[in-house]
């Protein structure tokens, strides 16, 4: 593991400013920057130290419980008709979700700063338990960020994180009365700002350089593994990819490794309602430029909305904008319908019930499978478990379960 | 073409000569709307401000804390937008010609209205520019302030507590108009500045630049003023304090001519302090 | 994998009667004889065929995500200051339990036999969502046999079922007016001596012979992992493990792979108000000979109640029973309280949130690696995760969490 | 001591010899309560049943359907136990010498009582046990059958459609008193039973054994045992028909007299339409 540039390579990360291309960058008030160029020093370090990446690799095998399987979903594939469908499991991770990749990893690269304090941003509260608990396990007080809303809509979340030993933040946006995580993550950087002495464990592949290079590095275990899987599996490489995107943090992590194989075909798929990419434009907030759902003079960003809270975020990570700006992963939306049914169907043909965010990916994943022969060969990250997820779908199908 | 630069260099070369400090005040745009916001600005022109900030608002300002948060999300709500808040600045320009305009705000604001587009579209009427979140390592900043010096706008540079000295020297290479010395670690409008750490700040920039060094964050009371005419600060800013009064003020009276009379009055007694 | 008596083991498993010394048996009416001397017959053929085996090994390993970490908890081992504490992680399986490791084995002995429906019963719904997802993979209808008042405490596991497609019966006792977990024990052995053609598939180390052997079968797999693992760790076995005890499945799974090793010591933990190894007294009901909580004159159980309705049954698996009679494993009960500190304590130390049921081990093994000294090592089952606990963690803290 | 094993034996040479069929009744005891059940079998001794099954109740009773089940469940919170039931059984043999009296249940009440001294207790008293949940394979089998048989009581063994002829060919090989034709797959008071099937299953054990044979499961109503008349069974067994009877009746009626009087009449009918 090093990040040393690799010529011609798409997988060399941001340039020397965070620079993907024309997307990214670090555009953070003086007062952030010393913390993060002190960060970037300190991961730049950290993954050239051998002892901190064992330690990291220790506690993804140990403690995350990685790798996890590259499932051969045959039911699926039987149904589906068409490309061989493999499922790469973060749903079975530690937590439930792929977030612990990456707060682990930032949780270790706080303790090898020395910081004596965790913060966090969060949405649906996944970025929020998984930093919870590594902060738990690593004797680090973690403070999440978290919009009022949110706090409302998931409390069983609010609860772990508690139960974890976490403390909660409530936040609104400028009026107050209301808060997301938008708002979380400027009340995060805000916070940060305040006290050096904290480490922010960025939930996505956002926020101003180092952080999307942080969490694509944490993250890319995910394909490490596909790929190692795969060809154990098949002996070649997938013919495609599949995962769903809000910041961006599991479709980098499931794609990183296969940027430079031309051949494997890569898809983001976005939420209908929050689709940054494909209907977004060019803007810069919360430290990074990149494409966002926002208001015409950028004043603000537009409220977006999803049945998966986990993408539903006004923009994405900027190495996703390039990707999409040099044409190299196509990026689609769902509809709420669309993942409702696929996550329907995945629970009905392979008894896995996925998170509604990685329910986006399959409902395009089926889509490109009827079309692909027998003999290719697809993958979808399932990047979450649906347990919390079980109310709104009662909710959703009504008299429709019987009694 | 009025030589921008120069307004700014002689508003602070004039009171150097007669030993007094800038009062640079800021406001938001838009805020409590439009049109009082504009009111407002007059009457802290006619107060004998200096210098005053026009805040294009921004509603994940990621440097403020919750006064200008909340002003900003009730601007954009009344329908401020950038076009307006250059207009704004215009129509400040074409009613006080004495008095330095800096616009202040996030870059995205700039990066949407288009760089080149926005600095000739300014020039002429404002003074400097200060975005907050448009550090050297990024793009746009070259780009930006090679736009404004053809129009003899001030890029200002922003130094916090937690500014290395290397990072000081790098940053007053190339600036202009004045420093902005922010006095705490953190957001506007939150903690109080302590003065002891304010002198050292700015005694640590000075080491590096012969530009006047503003002070700003912090500042909040008659009384915070009135200290700060003792520090070797060649202006303060004042902000979140007048952005709160207007708060509390326009929630009481909603007659656009009162507001400005009161804000006016609190930078008159705020001027009196720190030049006294 | 072979079933062949070993000389002088206690792991040969019960006689060919199903007895476990004096305890399991088969004590079933006529109308279940044949369809148990059917399953003993595949069962042991199954156990024969190294295509079966293999299947089932590669679904654990693919689809359950085994072997699952064997962790050794840093910190939990520090705050006790005693043994060094190991947590074998059946939480990190599929579905959260050891349940699935069960669930699949006779599910796909279901699928062996030519089956083409299979029942279940459950008490807290664990292993019913582990029996519907092997359903649902395995193409297999599943009807789940679940008391009324369960279906009502664990709506969500119910939905789960659901949406795996199982349907799920409700069951009562002899008033009509209530149900929990022996109601759908008694309710699912009536249903399948009705139809020949269905695969019953038994939660627990319960039940007439074969179940006892077939589940301990299945769920041995975590033993020889923890053999394996703390092998490579530690160079050495244990010198205590630690489970709860229900029906008895996941600590006989943990503990089979041990039983001739005696240097290594044996806890099996109950909760305190259905401690039926502790406090009760040798019955037969329900198929199985062992000791349970009793009317005095044998007609009826007695109540019982805990923290862990996973736990809360009235007996306990015959093998059991038997490992009581000789002295091989201890038995013993926490409270309630006890393991609802144990719970929170793994919560705060490790970050990981264990079910109550596991708490209830966890408990009692504090007690025992308190007395140890550090040389020692001691291993805790933590058979499932806490999710479905959250909201009486909840009702229990009250305010204690703060906002 | 009463040769018991002669009075079954007795009761289905004379009904052979009288061309009749044994109509065989069961109910629980306990229920509705301890007294009104003792007069209800006191009743049914009345009404010329030849044998009469005590069911001893048991909350899980792995063989019973909702009927039986609930009838289990309300003597036992009535206050039955074990003890009580055998003081039935005892009552029953003082008021009626001819009746063959069968006690039936789940083995754990003979296991917990001690399987010897239960077999001593009811010397003289019944003349059969029918244990639902004790095949051959169990070592409580034989124990309870060498504990019986000392006493001269029989060991019923049952057998259902799904009994191998291997199985059947070993139940019985000791069996004795008489053999129990379960009709239905499954358990009792809910399915009907289908007289084709039922008479090839008798012929199927007829096979293999003298015994008479008689047949239970699924026999509710009196045009149900009118088909069973021509049956090849040598008796019927009529239980959750007569629990559910008791059901209703002591629904409406608490009077113990009349519930047993209510019994009563429907054996009567039952056994005339039995053997007409
Ligand atoms: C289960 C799950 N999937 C996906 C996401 C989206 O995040 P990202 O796009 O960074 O992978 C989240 C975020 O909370 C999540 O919880
Ligand atoms: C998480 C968990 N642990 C333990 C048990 C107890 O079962 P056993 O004693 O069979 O392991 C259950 C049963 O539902 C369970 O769900």
């Amino acid at each position: 593991m090093s990040t040393n540039e690799i010529k011609n390579s798409l997988r060399s990360g941001p340039n020397k400013n965070g620079y993907y291309g024309d997307f990214g960058g670090r555009y953070a008030p003086e007062i952030l920057m010393p913390n993060l160029i002190q960060l970037e020093e300190a991961f730049e370090t950290a993954i050239n130290d051998k002892n901190f990446i064992d330690e990291f690799n220790y506690y993804l095998k140990e403690y995350v419980g990685r790798p996890n399987p590259l499932y051969y979903a045959e039911q699926l594939t039987k149904k589906i008709g068409g490309a061989k469908i493999y499922l790469k499991s973060d749903h079975l991770n530690h937590l439930g979700a792929h977030k612990i990749n990456n707060s682990l990893f930032q949780v270790l690269l706080a303790k090898y700063m020395g910081k004596t304090k965790i913060y966090c941003e969060t949405g649906a509260g996944a970025h929020l338990i998984a930093t919870a608990a590594c902060g738990a396990r690593f004797n680090l007080p973690v403070v999440g960020y978290m919009g009022k809303d949110d706090i409302f809509l998931q409390s069983t979340n609010v609860l772990k994180a508690k139960l974890f030993g976490a403390s909660v933040v409530e936040c609104v946006d400028g009026t107050g009365q209301k808060g997301v995580l938008k708002d979380a993550c400027t009340s995060v950087l805000k916070a940060w700002s305040s006290d050096p002495t904290a480490f922010y464990c960025c939930g996505s592949a956002i926020g101003p350089h180092p952080f999307p290079k942080i969490v694509q590095y944490a993250q890319s275990i995910i394909g490490k593994e596909i790929k190692q899987q795969i060809l154990e599996k098949e002996n070649r490489l997938p013919d495609a990819i599949v995962a769903c995107i809000g910041g961006g943090s599991n479709l980098i992590g499931s794609i990183h490794e296969f940027l430079d194989d031309h051949d494997v075909a890569l898809y983001g798929v976005e939420a209908e309602h929050s689709s940054a990419l494909t209907n977004g434009s060019i803007g810069i907030m919360q430290g990074f430029k990149s494409f966002m759902l926002q208001s015409n003079d950028g004043s603000a960003t537009l409220d977006t909305k999803s049945l998966a809270s986990g993408i539903n975020f006004y923009s994405c990570g900027p190495e996703h904008s390039y990707l999409k700006s040099i044409g190299r992963v196509s990026y689609t939306y769902a509809t709420d319908d669309e993942a409702f049914d696929a996550f329907q169907l995945l629970c009905k043909t392979e008894g896995i019930l996925p998170a509604f965010e990685p329910s986006f990916a399959i409902a395009q994943a089926i889509k490109l499978a009827k079309e692909m022969s027998e003999d290719k060969i697809i993958v979808i990250n399932i990047c979450g478990r649906g347990d919390k997820d079980i109310d709104t779908a009662e909710r959703m199908l009504g008299d429709k379960l019987g009694k | 073409m009025i030589n921008l630069e120069n307004r700014i260099s002689s508003i602070f070369k004039n009171l150097k000569l007669e030993n007094k400090k800038a009062f640079i005040s800021f406001t938001t745009a838009g805020f409590p709307d439009v049109d009082t916001s504009f009111e407002i600005m007059k009457s802290i022109a006619d107060s004998g401000a200096h210098i005053h900030e026009i805040s294009f608002p921004h509603a994940e300002a990621q440097a403020d804390g919750p006064i200008i948060q909340l002003a900003n999300i009730e601007s954009i709500k009344n329908g401020i937008n950038f076009d307006k808040v250059i207009g704004i600045a215009k129509e400040m320009r074409a009613y006080n010609q004495q008095i330095g305009l800096v616009m202040m705000g996030y870059l995205n604001n700039i990066f949407i209205y288009g760089i080149d587009k926005f600095a000739k579209e300014v020039s002429g009427i404002i003074d400097a520019v200060i975005c907050v979140d448009l550090p050297a390592d990024v793009v746009e900043e070259s780009q930006l302030k090679q736009a404004l010096k053809k129009e003899n706008i001030a890029l200002i540079k922003l130094i916090t507590p937690t500014t290395s000295d290397e990072r000081i020297k790098k940053l007053v290479e190339n600036a202009e108009g004045f420093i902005y010395s922010v006095n705490v670690a953190g957001i506007t409008g939150v903690k109080s500045a302590e003065i002891d750490k304010v002198n050292s700040q700015i005694s640590r920039i000075k080491q590096y630049t012969d530009l006047p060094v503003v002070s700003g964050f912090g500042i909040k009371t008659v009384e915070d003023v009135r200290k700060f005419s003792k520090s070797n600060a060649d202006g303060v800013v004042i902000g979140s304090a007048i952005v709160e009064k207007i708060q509390e003020i326009s929630k009481k009276n909603t007659d656009k001519k009162n507001i400005a009379k009161f804000v006016k009055d609190f930078c008159s007694e705020l001027i009196k302090s720190l030049n006294s």
